[in-house]
C-alpha cells in the first residue's frame, strides 16, 4: 500500500467539496476514521521509502519511519477527535477545507524526504494557519492575520535562503543525500544552513527570540483554532527541524544553541504568563513554555532525554487539545476569554478537566505530564546536566502560580452560569482525561514506542 | 580589458553582489516600513532577489536553455540546469498566492477600521 | 524616515539577527565555489531524452520528476484564492472600480478576447514543447478575462460556482492522474501512456496532460481571484 | 558584452527598488516595482531561462502588479499617500 494515500484522500476531499455541502462534518470523521484505519495498517511493515514519479534522488521521495509514523498518527488522532467535536455543530465548508488542508500540510512536512518539497509543505501549512487566524472576520482576527503574514513570509524567505545555499553547493535536494554531502561545504556555508533554518523554522516553532507575535496570533483566534496550532501545527515544525538537524549530522554546538535556545524561551513565557488577563494568552504562554521544554529534550542526543521529549509531544498536544476544547465551551457561553470567566462558571466536570489539565502541564503525578518531566529530568542527570535541571525545576514553579492561580478564581462567590455540555463533548473531554491519568499510572506501553520512535528520530532515517 | 567583463567569474560576482542588495533593501524596507502596502511590496522585492541569484548563479556564459529545438537536437551538459529553473517556477506562483492573500486580509482589515499602517494596529495586546 | 519612530525591543532583535545574517551571508557568497559536480540536474538532463520524451526539460522537471511540487503548487493556489473568496465575501459587493467606458475599447477587446484565450490555450498545449506551460498560460486566459473586466464594466458577470466546479473538476483530475499512475505503474503520478517522439505533440505521456488539467484550474482561479479584487467592497 | 548589460541592469533594478520601497506615493511604488519585474524578466531572459522569464513576466509582474493595483483602489486616495 502506498503512503501517498495520505495526502491524496484530503486532497481530493476538499478539492471535491462542492458536490456534498450539506454532510461535511460527517465527511471529515469519515476520512479522518480511515487515515486512523491506513496508519494501523501500514505501521506494521515500517520503514517504508516510497519515491514519487522517478527513482529516489532525482525525484521526491517519501520516507515513513517510526518517528515519522508516529507523529503522522498523533495528527490524524487529533484531527480525528476535533472532527468528532464539531460533528455537533452546522457544516463548515471552511473548516473542512482548512482542517484537510492543515492535515495534509503537516503530513506532508513529516513524511517529505526532499527539502524543497518540506518548504512546499511548510507554505501549505503556513497559508492554512494565515486563513485560520483569518477565520473570525473582525478586526482582532485580520490584525492577527496580517502579522503572522509579515512574520511568515519573512520565515519563509530564509529558508529559501537555505535551500538555495545547499542547491547551490552540493547539487541536491534530498534530504538523505545531503546529510551525506553536507560536511563537504565549508564552514561558513554550514553556519549560514543552520542559521537560516534556525530562523525559518524557529518563527515557525515559536521559540524565544522569535516568538513575540505568537501570543497575539492565539488571543485574536478562537479557541477552537488554537487547538489546531497548539497540538498539531509546532509539533509538526519541531519534528521536521530536529529531524533534520540529527540527519544531517549537524555539529553539536549547533544542538547545545538550541537546548539554551529552549530553555531561555521556557522562562520568559512563563515568566510572560503571570501578568496576562486573558485566558487564551495564557494557555498560549503555557504552550510556547512547553515547546521550550519540547527544544530541549530533542537537543541532546541522548536516547532517555529523546524518549521523555517523545512522550511529552503526545501528552502535551492531548493536554492542550482538552483545555483549549474545554475553554471554546465557555468562550462560546460567555463571549470573551478573560480569565474573569473563570469566577463565572458553573460546571463540575469541566472544573475537574481543568484541574487535571493543568497538574499533568506541571507534571505532577498520577498524569502523564510527570512521566514526561520525570524521563526527561533523569535523562539530563544522566547527562550531568544538572544547570538545566535546575532551570527547568524552578521555571516549573512559576508554572505552578500561574495556574494554580487560574483554579484559584473558580472559588470566586460570584453569581454563577451554569454550563450545559453536550453528550459527545463531554465523552471526547473525558476520555481525554481518562487517557492522561491512564499513561500516568502505566505508561510502559507508550514510554516504549516514544523509545522506539526516539532511537529512530536520533538514528537517521532508515531505522 | 573589456574581455574581463564577459567572463563568467565576473557575471557571478555581480550576481551575488547585486541580489544581495536587493535582499537588503527588501527587509530592510520590510522592518522598517509602517505602511502595511508597502511591507508587502518590499517582502516580494526581498523575495525575486533570491530567484535572480539562483538562476543567475547556475548560468554560466555559453550555456543555452534546456529545451530541445530545431538547432539543439539533444539534451548535453551545455544546457543550464533545470531544476533551479522548476523550483523558482514553483516558487514565484507560490509568491502570488501569498501576495494576494495579504492584500486580501488588508483590505478587509482596512474597511472594518480604516487602518493602513502597522503601529496603529493595537486590536490585540495584553489589556484589550 | 520611519526609522525614527518608537523602535520596540523585538524590532532591535530582528534587525539583530537579520544584520548578523547579512555579514554572514557576504561573507559566504563572495567565496562561493565550484558547485558540487554532478548535480541533480545534470543527471536529469543526461537521462530526460529516453525517459520522458519532453523537448523542454523544465517542464519535465514540473510536471514529472518533481510533479509533487506542482501538485503542492496548485494547492497553495487553491487556498490562496480560497481564503482571498472568503474574507472578501463578507462583505457587500457593489460596482466594478475597474471598469473604464470608451467604445474603442469595447470594440478592442471584442477582437482581442478571442485571441487572447487562443494563446493562451496554445501556450498551455505546448508547455512540454516550447517555454510556457500551464501556469503562464493559465494566468494569460485570465488576462483575457481582465481585460473583458476592463471594457464590460458590470455587463459581466462571471459566476463564481461555475469557476469553482471548473477548478474543483481539474484539480480533481490532476489527482485522479497520479493516482492512475500509482495504480498502474505503482508509483504516485508515474508515466502510464505511451512516450511518443520527441518534439512532437503528442509526446511526454502524462506531460501535456497534467499541464492542461493545471492550466484550466489556473486560468479559473486567476480570474475569480481578479473578479474578487475589481469590486468595491462596503462594509455591512 | 553580456557582463556589462548584466551590470546595467543590476544598477538600474537596484535603484528602482530603492525608490519602490522608499517613495511616498502607493500608485508610483506600483509601477516602479513593476520596473524592477521587467528587470528580472530580462535578467532570467539572459541566463537562458525563457520559461522562468515568462512566468515572472506573467504571474511575478503581470498579475501580482494588477492585484496590488487594484488594491489600491479599494482605499481612499489620502491613504495612497505613505
Amino acid at each position: 500500500m502506498s503512503i501517498l494515500y495520505f495526502i491524496a484522500i484530503p486532497l481530493l476531499a476538499s478539492f471535491l467539496t462542492l458536490f456534498f455541502k450539506n454532510y461535511l462534518r460527517y465527511i471529515s470523521v469519515a476520512i479522518n476514521a480511515i487515515l486512523l484505519v491506513l496508519a494501523y495498517f501500514i505501521i506494521e511493515n515500517l520503514p517504508i521509502t516510497e519515491n514519487l514519479s522517478f527513482d529516489s534522488p532525482l525525484a521526491i521521495s517519501f520516507v515513513l519511519t517510526k518517528g515519522s509514523a508516529f507523529f503522522m498518527t498523533l495528527f490524524i488522532g487529533i484531527s480525528f477527535l476535533f472532527s468528532l467535536y464539531n460533528i455537533t455543530q452546522n457544516s463548515r465548508r471552511d473548516i473542512f477545507i482548512l482542517t484537510n488542508m492543515l492535515l495534509i500540510g503537516v503530513i506532508g512536512l513529516v513524511l517529505s524526504g526532499d527539502i524543497f518539497n518540506i518548504y512546499i509543505f511548510f507554505e501549505i501549512s503556513s497559508i492554512t494557519a494565515y486563513i485560520l487566524t483569518s477565520l473570525n472576520r473582525d478586526a482582532k482576527a485580520y490584525n492577527g492575520a496580517i502579522k503572522y503574514m509579515i512574520i511568515g513570509s519573512i520565515a519563509s524567505i530564509f529558508l529559501l535562503i537555505a535551500i538555495i545555499t545547499i542547491y547551490l553547493n552540493i547539487g541536491t535536494l534530498n534530504l538523505i543525500t545531503i546529510g551525506e554531502r553536507f560536511g563537504y561545504m565549508g564552514a561558513n556555508t554550514q553556519f549560514l544552513v543552520l542559521l537560516s533554518l534556525f530562523i525559518g523554522f524557529g518563527i515557525k516553532t515559536e521559540i524565544f527570540p522569535l516568538n513575540f507575535w505568537a501570543v497575539d496570533i492565539y488571543q485574536a483566534t478562537s479557541s477552537k483554532i488554537n487547538t489546531l496550532f497548539s497540538s498539531i501545527l509546532s509539533k509538526a515544525y519541531i519534528f521536521v527541524f530536529f529531524h533534520i538537524a540529527y540527519l544531517w549530522n549537524v555539529d553539536s554546538k549547533y544542538l547545545l544553541f538550541t537546548a539554551m535556545i529552549g530553555v531561555i524561551s521556557f522562562g520568559i513565557a512563563e515568566v510572560s504568563s503571570l501578568t496576562s488577563k486573558d485566558t487564551k494568552r495564557v494557555f498560549a504562554y503555557s504552550t510556547l513554555g512547553q515547546l521550550g521544554v519540547l527544544f530541549i529534550g530533542f537537543s541532546y542526543n541522548n536516547i532517555t532525554i529523546m524518549t521523555g521529549a517523545i512522550f511529552l509531544v503526545f501528552m502535551h498536544s492531548i493536554t492542550k487539545l482538552m483545555l483549549f476544547l474545554s475553554l471554546d465551551i465557555l468562550e462560546q457561553r460567555f463571549g470573551q476569554s478573560s480569565i474573569e470567566i473563570f469566577k463565572q462558571f458553573k460546571s463540575p466536570f469541566l472544573i475537574i478537566i481543568f484541574i487535571i489539565g493543568f497538574l499533568s502541564l506541571l507534571g505532577l503525578p498520577p498524569f502523564g505530564g510527570f512521566i514526561a518531566k520525570l524521563t526527561i529530568l533523569s535523562g539530563l542527570a544522566g547527562v550531568g546536566a544538572y544547570i538545566m535541571m535546575g532551570a527547568i525545576l524552578v521555571i516549573s514553579l512559576v508554572e505552578a502560580v500561574y495556574l494554580f492561580r487560574l483554579l484559584s478564581y473558580t472559588k470566586d462567590t460570584q453569581p454563577k452560569v451554569k454550563i450545559s455540555i453536550p453528550l459527545l463533548q463531554k465523552a471526547i473531554l473525558a476520555s481525554i482525561a481518562f487517557a492522561i491519568i491512564y499513561f500516568g499510572i502505566f505508561p510502559n506501553a507508550l514510554l516504549d514506542i516514544s523509545q522506539q520512535v526516539a532511537s529512530s528520530i536520533i538514528g537517521g532515517v532508515h531505522v | 580589458m573589456l574581455d574581463s567583463f564577459n567572463q563568467t567569474p565576473f557575471l557571478h560576482s555581480v550576481i551575488t553582489i547585486g541580489s544581495f542588495l536587493i535582499l537588503l533593501i527588501g527587509l530592510v524596507g520590510a522592518l522598517s516600513k509602517k505602511n502595511l502596502f508597502k511591507i508587502f511590496l518590499s517582502l516580494a522585492i526581498a523575495e525575486s532577489s533570491l530567484f535572480i541569484y539562483f538562476i543567475g548563479m547556475h548560468f554560466s556564459i555559453g550555456k543555452i536553455a534546456p529545451i530541445v529545438t530545431n538547432k539543439v537536437t539533444e539534451f548535453s551538459n551545455d544546457m543550464v540546469d533545470p531544476i533551479p529553473q522548476a523550483m523558482i517556477l514553483t516558487t514565484i506562483v507560490i509568491g502570488i498566492a501569498v501576495l494576494s492573500l495579504a492584500l486580501s486580509f488588508i483590505i478587509s482589515y482596512y474597511k472594518l477600521t480604516g487602518k493602513m499602517r502597522i503601529d496603529d494596529m493595537n486590536e490585540l495586546g495584553e489589556d484589550k | 524616515m520611519s526609522l525614527k519612530q518608537k523602535i520596540s525591543i523585538q524590532s532591535i532583535l530582528v534587525s539583530l539577527v537579520v544584520s548578523i545574517m547579512t555579514i554572514i551571508l557576504l561573507g559566504v557568497l563572495l567565496n562561493f565555489t565550484t558547485s558540487f559536480e554532478p548535480t541533480l540536474g545534470n543527471e536529469l538532463l543526461r537521462i530526460n531524452a529516453n525517459n520522458t520524451k519532453s523537448a523542454n526539460a523544465v517542464t519535465s522537471v514540473v510536471t514529472y520528476f518533481r510533479g509533487f511540487d506542482t501538485l503542492g503548487e496548485v494547492t497553495i493556489l487553491f487556498l490562496s484564492i480560497f481564503g482571498v473568496g472568503l474574507g472578501l465575501k463578507g462583505f457587500k459587493d457593489k460596482l466594478n472600480i475597474f471598469s473604464y467606458e470608451n467604445t474603442l475599447l469595447k470594440i478592442g477587446v471584442d477582437t482581442l478576447f478571442p485571441i487572447i484565450i487562443l494563446f493562451g490555450i496554445y501556450v498551455i498545449i505546448h508547455g512540454h514543447l516550447s517555454p510556457g506551460g500551464g501556469f503562464q498560460g493559465g494566468v494569460i486566459i485570465a488576462s483575457g478575462f481582465l481585460l473583458m473586466f476592463l471594457a464590460k464594466g458590470d455587463d459581466l458577470n462571471i459566476n463564481h460556482k461555475i469557476l469553482e466546479l471548473i477548478e474543483s473538476l481539474s484539480g480533481a483530475g490532476f489527482i485522479l492522474i497520479a493516482l492512475l499512475g500509482l495504480l498502474v505503474t505503482d508509483r504516485f503520478l508515474g508515466n502510464f501512456l505511451p512516450l511518443g517522439e520527441v518534439g512532437k505533440l503528442f509526446s511526454g505521456g502524462v506531460i501535456p496532460l497534467i499541464y492542461i488539467f493545471v492550466g484550466i484550474k489556473v486560468s479559473a482561479e486567476i480570474t475569480a481571484l481578479l473578479e474578487y479584487f475589481i469590486r468595491i467592497k462596503d462594509v455591512r | 558584452m553580456i557582463g556589462l548589460v548584466v551590470l546595467a541592469i543590476f544598477i538600474s533594478m537596484i535603484i528602482l527598488a530603492i525608490f519602490t520601497i522608499f517613495n511616498r506615493d502607493l500608485p508610483h511604488s506600483v509601477i516602479l516595482f513593476m520596473g524592477f519585474g521587467l528587470g528580472s524578466v530580462v535578467l532570467f531572459f539572459l541566463f537562458s531561462a525563457p520559461d522562468v522569464a515568462l512566468t515572472e513576466a506573467v504571474i511575478g509582474t503581470g498579475a501580482s502588479s494588477v492585484v496590488l493595483l487594484v488594491t489600491l483602489l479599494q482605499v481612499r486616495p489620502k491613504e495612497r499617500k505613505r
